[in-house]
């Protein structure tokens, strides 16, 4: 039974990381992933060179628009994208490329819940089947043991009994969502990957299902890697945050830092473009925007992928629609520093990887 | 192959052979004037156009368009000049034949028909032609004379006249030419013939155009400026083609009669083939019954020929036992029913026989011109008294050749198309392994009556013939079952002059000339 | 025994819904009914018939339908049905040795082709590429030349050439299983391959094995049959239903009636088939999908007479008053009794949550509502003309007066052109200018929405723009009109937040150039924040309140509005739970009498069960809440 | 430029087709019992007869011999002759091709037309004609060409004499002949292709209407026609072209059938002919036109879907 029931990791002691880091449960080194494009074009280096760890009760918020990698990293520490190099390792063990054996072994502690409520159900499943899935890897359970897990579940995540018999057809998006949680949670993992889990969701349903999320963390002590794009909504759930573009981690640092002052021309862009829902805030923005153009470089030329396609080795890779770029920023490749003096929120290093992160830094 | 052609090929044309005068345009209204386009329709291809290689029966039309004969063969048998205007058997004992040719005659390319150019074409055909064993028994043809030649037999043969005829196309004289040409042979026309093939309007397999020959030596018997044969398996859309005057004459089979005549056309018929089932292994090397004349017999007894031909070919045949027509030289009227229908006679033979309780045998078939349906019908009343029967039926000549030689039947379906009894026993009778004797069976008293009745004079001959043949159906070498007149549909009010007959091809060279209106 | 019972019970369902799903379909039942009998029929033939499929009866050939022979004769007397039905043996056997090696070969190598990948997904791929390139009927008609007569050797050949199809289909289907997020969560939660297999992907190929099979074996019937015609079928006297047309063929002259009982099973069997392959695919797409609103089970009634429809008057300065707009969609009401103006150059957002009514609103607006919907009542008044009242209005209107921006910037243009063709196009329908200056025209417009190059864009195709400029061209087309009003259907949800910020700033500035109006439709409060004068918000299909932008962050005087705004994340506290509204939008037809929030309303009494009219509180501004006083007392939204 | 590059690539890529067909149809033959030598020299041949004509056919060598020898020949354009007439197997060929190219093109015709058109009308209108196109379409599966050829002889041609029944009249003899003998077959073949058409017109004109630039353009006040006609159809075309190039090659075997039954002189018919009567060098040089048939009806679908998806094209 002991995979029934979720352990918290004995050196986590509370929600917040502890100040002196301890060891992390994800850590991601260098991580580079690459598609092929067909014979003729170059490979898409859809991560690149990518850093990060999640500790035990943490939330490790990724946001970037899209093509900027972040949902990679989630599907490369799941092993649903191969690896072209660096390290992931999960619970201090290499699992950058795991065989099919440990990621079975795995799965029990290591788990995901992806965007999409509707694909990510079997309609053909009942949700009780869905949900004893995880559980056939354990092959302990009898039937009688797992349908009492499913019964438990399904109540943590607020979703009556009888939903057990049911199909995914018969639910909102915000239930199948609840529904995948719990199927995320059935294994009691600690560590598990939130790919954009509320952004198909309505309002008023997505303030439900991130308050299930806090709530589950806590209760659970899990730890999340959480994607998303939108910035607000991974404010609210993240400790810290990552900010990606094309692959590259432009900043990381405390949520709440990271938004009220960010350093990198990149992260202030996204967290200007987003529109206050105040007439008024929004207004003053707006006027303060005219000043300079919301991006000075020219528009994203070409589809997506052609974009991202032209990452080069050299240079920044947000120089082209950067205002405050210098030549320096199209020649050298900025590093993931540190930027600044601890804040209020404690010592908490924030790193940029920028050329001008102190002198934005002074001036916000 | 000229036996096996004969068969079915007359049966070919009698069964199904519908000539669909596809003289397209014009024909909706009157058809065409007369004596522009004459359109045939043939059921099926010709093999070849080579008068040697070619199917008697079925390519004769396309043959003898082109190729005259030496000897011209009339719808009762009568042989009549044709190159030849003189011939006739020396001595005695039918083995020396000379011919007297007609003087000033050219080939369609203008070359003289000589003698020595009638002796090459007869040597070509029989040491190439397909139809070999008729000619085995000649030794030589030698030119005697500018204008004359000698045929020498090494034993008798007294059918000469007939085998130099259109009908059976060995006499088809070939131009020297055609012979220093002999792989065109199948595809162009090298003969002294009233017309020439149109190649330029020929689509082989599909429809072959002759235009009049301009060498021709008898003017007045070209009586088209365009003559067409279409090839035409399916017999209702040939039938279709005549009643609407795309095409003016057709070999149709019994069931349409009725429809033909419905629609105004005009039927000529004649009995033209025997259908049934060869008992081939009377030594009984594959089937062991078959080896008892009185199993043989019992599977005669069993047949209800009547039935059976009515089914099949309603009045238009009469249930035979043998295995020739009336009309020719050894049909015995007495032997048409020397088996009546008995099944309970032929349990008994079988019982007698050691077989009470039947036997099981394969059977091979050929799967055109009706023939099958007669085995089928026939392997149906065997049925009845305990002989089962396994069919093949192959679609195609070659098939069936095949399968008909390779002695792995002991039992073949057939239909002939009727021959003189020389050179019936040639096919039949004689201890030669042909298709329809693959066992090459032989029985002593059977090959020397056949001898001493091809070397009888003319008017002792039939009586002779006539004796083989009540011998052969004592014997039950074979189960014949029906006799099949050989039907043509032609639209009277555009032609005239064609007429079937026994063991004949109607003559559309000579005598199918426009109708008088 | 683990959760595999779990499994099992829970997999019957599913498959019990696609047997139930097909027990529904007359033509289904028919046709399995056919099937069934026929086969029952063949197998048990002795049993049917009293004649053998090879007595003969040389008495009565031809004899058309008889007592003693139901549908007559052959030219050797023999009894059709039997013939029939014993030639159907050969026809069945045909049928399964052929579908037997189809389903063999199809199945594993599309499976693995597409499951598997790799080079062997390269191997069976281009094999499968060779074979499909062989002319069939050919191969068929040179192996029986090579064994003549021997069905089972063309049969087995022709389910190897059939089989590329099936494993193209099996192959492209797998890999789109494969790419569904259940399969992933299934690998992530460590499944086995073979177990994956066999819980997520067969069961999804499961129809299309069967619908490739029925229509495979059809095909199989009339090849075979075909083959019998030509007489390259079963030897004869075997019967067999190809071999019977043939010898109908024979006899057309004598007796055409045969025709017909030697054709028509086989076209009966074929189209039985067909239908069968056609009802498991509906039945099957019916089990895979996603439900459909249910229609209203309830007896219809007349339309809440407290709510009233609105008949007030047009506000004459208003450029489109739409006036108690109601639209059903296959009977059900979707929208309902919707009321609003836009001004002159005014931007009004459209608010509410997924399944509210917004876009069905605004497409009621341009006359288009989607499927079978139509305009129940109400009308919708552009510069004066009722737009509901005439389609050529209508049709005038679209475009030049009013003009639609879609909420998927990538599939708002037509692929297959070029934009400036596209562009071109509406310039020149609405201008009636020539193609050279309809072109000259289609590049400024793509420079007015700020596009750089603006010529380059117009030669390119819609797949070469990214989705900012796509969105770009797409306004610029709406712009081909020179239209008053534009109606914007979450012109940003798709885009990338700084791409959205870039496309709102172009409306505000098209905006004030052009001084047209705009009908933003969204579930963004930012985005009604950014761009909008005044704001209607819907809920399941009504209006629930309608005020001044500002007014309505500041003062909500509906719940609803109150709580959408407060779920918004932008306003949560940090380690802090975000206010929520309990429950879920009803789907329409699941609509209460009364207040359709009541059941998520904090504020709920039993005087909510009735229908609540629209009431305005105060100036220019309405709403439909009992407890409006309340909330005008607090003066509170958050 | 490209696409004379692709043409090359394609054709080039159907060269291993092509051996592989003949290869395998070159095997395939020699296994066949009836040999055509026997056929050939009748039942009254000698033993050494027999293998004189094996041996001036060449089977006596052994088979991969046979097969380069062919092949050496096919590559400069000469297929041999047939075993029966002699005829060269090109020239044979060649003069049936106008018939089954006739037949096929006028069935392509036929069936694309009458298919599109029903199919827009069912997608357009909806309601019974929705139902009809479904009835139809199974007809169409169902109802074989054979037997239909057959019930239309009987009825327009036997009964109601409106046409022959049989035979070609090659273009250049009479044109009105021409097409009048092609009604009945091209009816019977395309019965098929037009319910399949039609079918996939409707479903892909449905879909097509379905999109979001149908509505965009709608609303921004494209004319009804220009949707329908220039974007819905142009849309709808890929999956129609691959279905019409479907079509084309299953008109191509329709043709063994129905060149059968009304007596065309085709090459449908003289396929089953030559494998009636195992005429190898013509069986032969079939399957290889047959096959450069399907080869090309293949490009010329790609080249259309590259022309009609740009899309496709940059793939």
């Amino acid at each position: 039974m002991s995979a029934a029931s979720p352990e918290p990791a004995a050196s986590c002691v509370g929600t917040r990381p502890t100040e002196d880091r301890p060891a992390a449960l994800l850590d991601i080194r260098e991580l580079t992933v690459e598609f092929r494009q067909g014979r003729r074009t170059p490979p898409l280096r859809a991560v690149d060179g990518v850093s990060l760890s999640v500790a035990p009760g943490e939330t490790l918020g990724l946001v970037g628009e899209s093509g900027s990698g972040k949902s990679t990293i989630g599907r490369a520490v799941l092993g649903l994208t191969p690896v072209r190099s660096g390290t992931i390792r999960f619970e201090d063990a290499d699992i950058t490329r795991a065989t099919a054996k440990v990621r079975r072994e795995l799965s029990a502690r290591l788990q995901v819940v992806f965007q999409d409520p509707y694909s990510s159900l079997n309609p053909a499943r009942t949700i009780g089947s869905t949900l004893a899935e995880p559980l056939l890897v354990q092959g302990r359970l009898t039937g009688r043991q797992s349908a009492d897990r499913v019964a438990e579940m399904l109540g943590r995540v607020g979703l009556p009994p009888d939903t057990a018999d049911r199909y995914p057809a018969q639910f909102s998006g915000g239930q199948r969502q609840r529904i995948a949680i719990a199927r995320a949670l059935m294994p009691g993992p600690r560590l598990v990957i939130c790919d954009e889990p509320v952004s198909a969701l309505d309002l008023s349903v997505q303030a439900q299902v991130m308050n299930l999320l806090a709530e589950l963390q806590e209760a659970l002590q899990l730890s999340y890697l959480f994607v998303a794009h939108d910035l607000p909504v991974v404010r609210h759930l993240s400790h810290r945050i990552l900010v990606l573009y094309r692959g590259q981690v432009m900043e990381t640092g405390p949520a709440e830092a990271l938004y009220a002052r960010p350093v990198h021309p990149y992260t202030r862009m996204l967290i200007a473009a987003v529109p206050e829902p105040d007439p008024g805030t929004q207004r003053s923005r707006r006027a303060a925007r005219r000043g300079g153009p919301l991006s000075a470089g020219p528009l994203s030329a070409g589809p997506p992928s052609a974009g991202t396609a032209a990452v080069t080795d050299r240079g920044c890779a947000f120089a082209a629609r950067c205002v405050h770029a210098l030549d320096i920023c199209r020649h050298d490749r900025p590093l993931l520093l540190p930027v600044g003096a601890p804040d209020r929120s404690g010592p908490v290093t924030r790193s940029a990887a920028c050329h001008r992160a102190s002198e934005l830094l002074a001036q916000p | 192959m000229p036996r096996r052609r004969t068969a079915t090929v007359l049966t070919a044309c009698a069964l199904l052979a519908a000539p669909l005068t596809a003289c397209n345009g014009s024909s909706t209204g009157g058809g065409g004037t007369n004596g522009d386009t004459l359109t045939l329709v043939s059921a099926a291809a010709p093999a070849s156009l080579d008068p040697a290689k070619a199917n008697v029966g079925s390519d004769n039309w396309f043959v003898n368009l082109t190729y005259d004969s030496l000897l011209r063969m009339g719808p009762g048998g009568t042989v009549t000049p044709d190159l030849a205007t003189a011939w006739g058997y020396t001595g005695s004992g039918n083995r020396e034949f000379s011919l007297t040719l007609r003087a000033g005659v050219r080939f369609a390319d203008g070359t003289p028909v000589t003698a020595q150019a009638v002796a090459a074409s007869l040597n070509y055909a029989r040491t190439h032609g397909l139809n070999q064993s008729w000619d085995s028994a000649i030794d030589s043809v030698t030119a005697t004379g500018p204008l004359t030649v000698r045929i020498h037999c090494s034993s008798p043969h007294p059918d000469l006249p007939q085998l130099l005829s259109q009908v059976l196309l060995v006499g088809s004289v070939i131009s020297p030419s055609g012979l220093a040409h002999q792989e065109d042979l199948g595809t162009a026309s090298y003969g002294a013939g009233p017309y020439v093939l149109d190649v330029a309007h020929t689509v082989s397999g599909d429809h072959y155009t002759y235009t009049p020959n301009p060498n021709y030596w008898d003017k007045s018997k070209i009586h088209w400026k365009r003559v067409v044969i279409k090839v035409i398996a399916n017999p209702t859309s040939a039938l279709q083609a005549v009643e609407t005057g795309q095409a003016d004459v057709l070999g149709i089979n019994s069931g349409q009669v009725a429809t033909a005549k419905g629609s105004g056309l005009a039927v000529t018929m004649s009995p033209a083939a025997f259908v049934g089932v060869n008992l081939v292994d009377r030594a009984g090397v594959l089937a062991p019954p078959l080896k008892d004349v009185r199993v043989r017999q019992a599977l005669n007894y069993a047949v209800d020929r009547a039935a059976i031909t009515k089914a099949v070919v309603q009045q238009y045949g009469q249930p035979t036992d043998e295995i020739s027509l009336p009309g020719l030289d050894g049909y015995a009227s007495d032997a048409d029913n020397h088996y009546p229908y008995d099944p309970a006679r032929a349990k008994q033979l079988l019982a007698a026989a050691g077989y009470p309780d039947g036997f099981a045998l394969t059977m091979e078939t050929q799967g055109f011109l009706g023939i099958d349906l007669v085995t089928q019908a026939v392997v149906a009343e065997w049925r009845k008294i305990g002989v089962t029967v396994n069919i093949t039926t192959d679609s195609s000549i070659g098939q069936w050749l095949g399968n008909a030689t390779s002695k792995r039947f002991p039992v073949l379906g057939f239909g002939y198309g009727g021959a003189s009894t020389y050179l019936l026993s040639l096919d039949w009778m004689l201890p030669h392994p042909t298709a329809f004797n693959p066992f090459a069976s032989q029985d002593p008293q059977l090959t020397s009556m056949l001898a001493a009745a091809a070397a009888a004079p003319a008017a002792q001959a039939p009586a002779l013939d006539q004796n083989v043949m009540r011998y052969v159906v004592d014997q039950a070498w074979f189960v014949s079952v029906l006799r099949m007149e050989g039907i043509y549909a032609f639209n009277s009010h555009k032609i005239s002059g064609f007429s079937a007959g026994v063991s004949y091809i109607p003559d559309i060279a000579w005598n199918t000339v426009p109708a008088k209106s | 025994m683990t959760d595999a019972s779990v499994a099992t019970r829970a997999a019957v369902p599913a498959r019990g819904s696609l047997v139930r799903g097909l027990l529904r379909r007359r033509g289904a039942v028919l046709s399995l009914g056919w099937l069934l009998l026929l086969t029952l029929a063949t197998v048990a033939a002795p049993l049917v018939t009293a004649h053998g499929p090879l007595d003969q009866d040389l008495n009565s050939v031809l004899t058309g339908p008889t007592g003693a022979h139901l549908l007559g004769t052959d030219t050797l007397g023999r009894d059709l049905l039997s013939r029939l039905l014993f030639g159907g043996r050969s026809t069945l056997l045909a049928v399964a040795e052929a579908v037997v090696v189809f389903l063999a070969i199809g199945v594993t190598a599309g499976l693995a082709s597409g499951y598997l990948g790799g080079r062997l997904d390269w191997l069976i791929t281009r094999t499968a590429d060779l074979v499909f390139a062989l002319p069939g009927i050919v191969i068929i008609l040179v192996v029986l030349a090579v064994f003549p007569g021997n069905l089972h050797a063309a049969m087995v050949t022709f389910g190897v050439i059939g089989s590329p199809g099936l494993i193209r289909i099996l192959r492209a289907q797998t890999l789109r299983v494969r790419e569904e997020l259940y399969v992933a969560a299934a690998r992530v939660a460590g499944l086995t391959r073979p177990q994956i297999l066999r819980r997520h992907i067969l069961p999804r190929l499961t129809s299309t094995v069967i619908v490739q099979a029925a229509l495979f074996a059809a095909i199989v019937v009339t090849i075979q049959a075909g083959l019998g015609f030509l007489g390259l079928g079963a030897p004869a006297p075997a019967p067999s239903w190809g071999g019977l047309v043939a010898d109908a063929s024979q006899v057309i002259d004598r007796d055409p009636w045969m025709l017909l009982p030697a054709g028509l099973p086989l076209v009966v069997t074929v189209v039985a088939l067909g239908v069968l392959g056609d009802a498991v695919r509906d039945a099957a797409v019916e089990a895979w999908a996603p439900p459909v609103p249910a229609p209203a089970r309830r007896p219809r009634r007349p339309m809440p007479t407290a709510a009233g429809v609105t008949t007030r008057e047009p506000d004459p300065q208003a450029l489109l008053s739409v006036i108690g707009l109601t639209v059903e969609i296959g009977g059900t009401p979707v929208v309902q009794d919707v009321s609003f103006d836009i001004r002159l150059g005014e931007t009004l957002g459209v608010v509410g949550e997924s399944g509210c009514g917004k876009s069905v609103t605004s497409l009621g607006i341009l006359g288009l509502v989607p499927g079978r919907g139509r305009i129940s009542a109400g009308h919708v008044l552009f510069q004066g003309s009722d737009l509901t009242a005439s389609p050529t209005t209508l049709a005038r209107v679209r475009g030049s007066g009013i003009a639609y921006v879609s909420q998927e910037p990538m599939v708002a243009l037509d692929p297959t052109f070029t934009v400036g063709r596209q562009l071109a196009e509406a310039v020149a329908r609405h201008s009636g200018c020539g193609r050279k200056a309809a072109r000259v025209r289609a590049v400024d417009l793509l420079a007015r929405v700020n596009l750089p190059d603006p010529a380059a864009v117009a030669a390119r195709h819609p797949h070469q723009l990214s989705g900012g400029m796509a969105q770009r061209a797409a306004i610029a087309l709406a712009l081909a009109g020179e239209p008053r009003l534009l109606i914007a259907d979450e012109p940003t949800t798709a885009l990338d937040v700084t791409v959205q910020a870039e496309i709102l700033g172009l409306l505000r500035s098209l905006q004030t150039e052009t001084g047209m109006a705009v009908l933003l439709i969204t579930h963004d409060w930012g985005v009604v924040a950014d761009l909008c004068d005044r704001a209607v918000v819907m809920y399941a299909g009504q209006v629930v309140e309608q005020a001044d932008v500002a007014a309505l962050f500041s003062r909500p005087l509906h719940p609803y509005t109150a709580g959408l705004l407060a779920a918004n994340p932008h306003a949560a506290v940090p380690g802090e739970p975000l206010p929520t509204i309990p429950g879920t939008v009803p789907p329409p037809g699941a609509w209460p009498d009364g207040c359709r929030f009541a059941a998520r309303c904090a504020l709920a009494t039993d005087a909510c069960a009735a229908p609540v009219p629209l009431t305005e509180p105060e100036p220019d501004r309405t709403t439909r809440c009992v407890h409006v006083d309340r909330l005008v007392q607090e003066g509170t939204s958050r | 430029m490209a696409i004379l590059r692709l043409v090359g690539r394609r054709l080039l890529s159907s060269v291993p087709l092509l051996f592989l067909v003949s290869a395998l149809t070159f095997v395939l033959v020699s296994l066949v019992p009836g040999d055509p030598a026997r056929t050939l020299v009748g039942q009254h041949a000698t033993a050494a007869q027999y293998a004189a004509v094996r041996a001036q056919l060449g089977l006596d060598r052994p088979l991969p011999l046979q097969y380069g020898h062919w092949l050496a020949g096919a590559v400069q354009g000469d297929l041999g002759s047939s075993l029966f007439s002699g005829e060269p197997v090109t020239s044979m060929l060649d003069s049936r091709l106008p018939v089954t190219l006739s037949l096929i093109l006028a069935g392509t015709l036929v069936s694309g037309l009458l298919g599109i058109g029903l199919g827009l009308l069912s997608a357009r209108r909806g309601g019974r004609l929705v139902r009809t196109v479904d009835a139809l379409a199974l007809l169409g599966l169902g109802v074989p060409a054979f037997w239909f050829a057959l019930v239309l002889i009987v009825l327009f041609a036997v009964r109601l004499r409106w046409f022959p029944v049989t035979g070609y009249v090659p273009l250049t003899d009479d044109p009105g002949q021409w097409l009048r003998s092609l009604v009945l077959p091209v009816a019977a073949l395309s019965l098929g292709g037009v319910a399949v058409i039609a079918k996939q017109t409707r479903d892909a004109v449905l879909d097509t209407l379905g999109k979001d630039f149908v509505r965009v353009m709608t609303a921004n006040g494209f004319s009804a026609r220009s949707i329908t006609y220039r974007h819905v159809l142009r849309n709808s075309a890929l999956p129609l072209v691959t279905v019409l190039g479907v079509v084309l090659v299953s008109l191509l075997a329709g043709t063994v059938f129905v060149e059968t039954v009304f007596a065309m002189p085709g090459l449908g018919g003289l396929i089953q002919q030559a494998t009636v009567e195992h005429d190898i060098p013509v069986i032969q040089g079939a399957v290889l036109y047959v096959t450069v048939f399907v080869v090309l009806v293949n490009l010329a679908v790609d080249l259309a879907c590259g022309r009609l998806d740009p899309r496709v094209r940059a793939a």
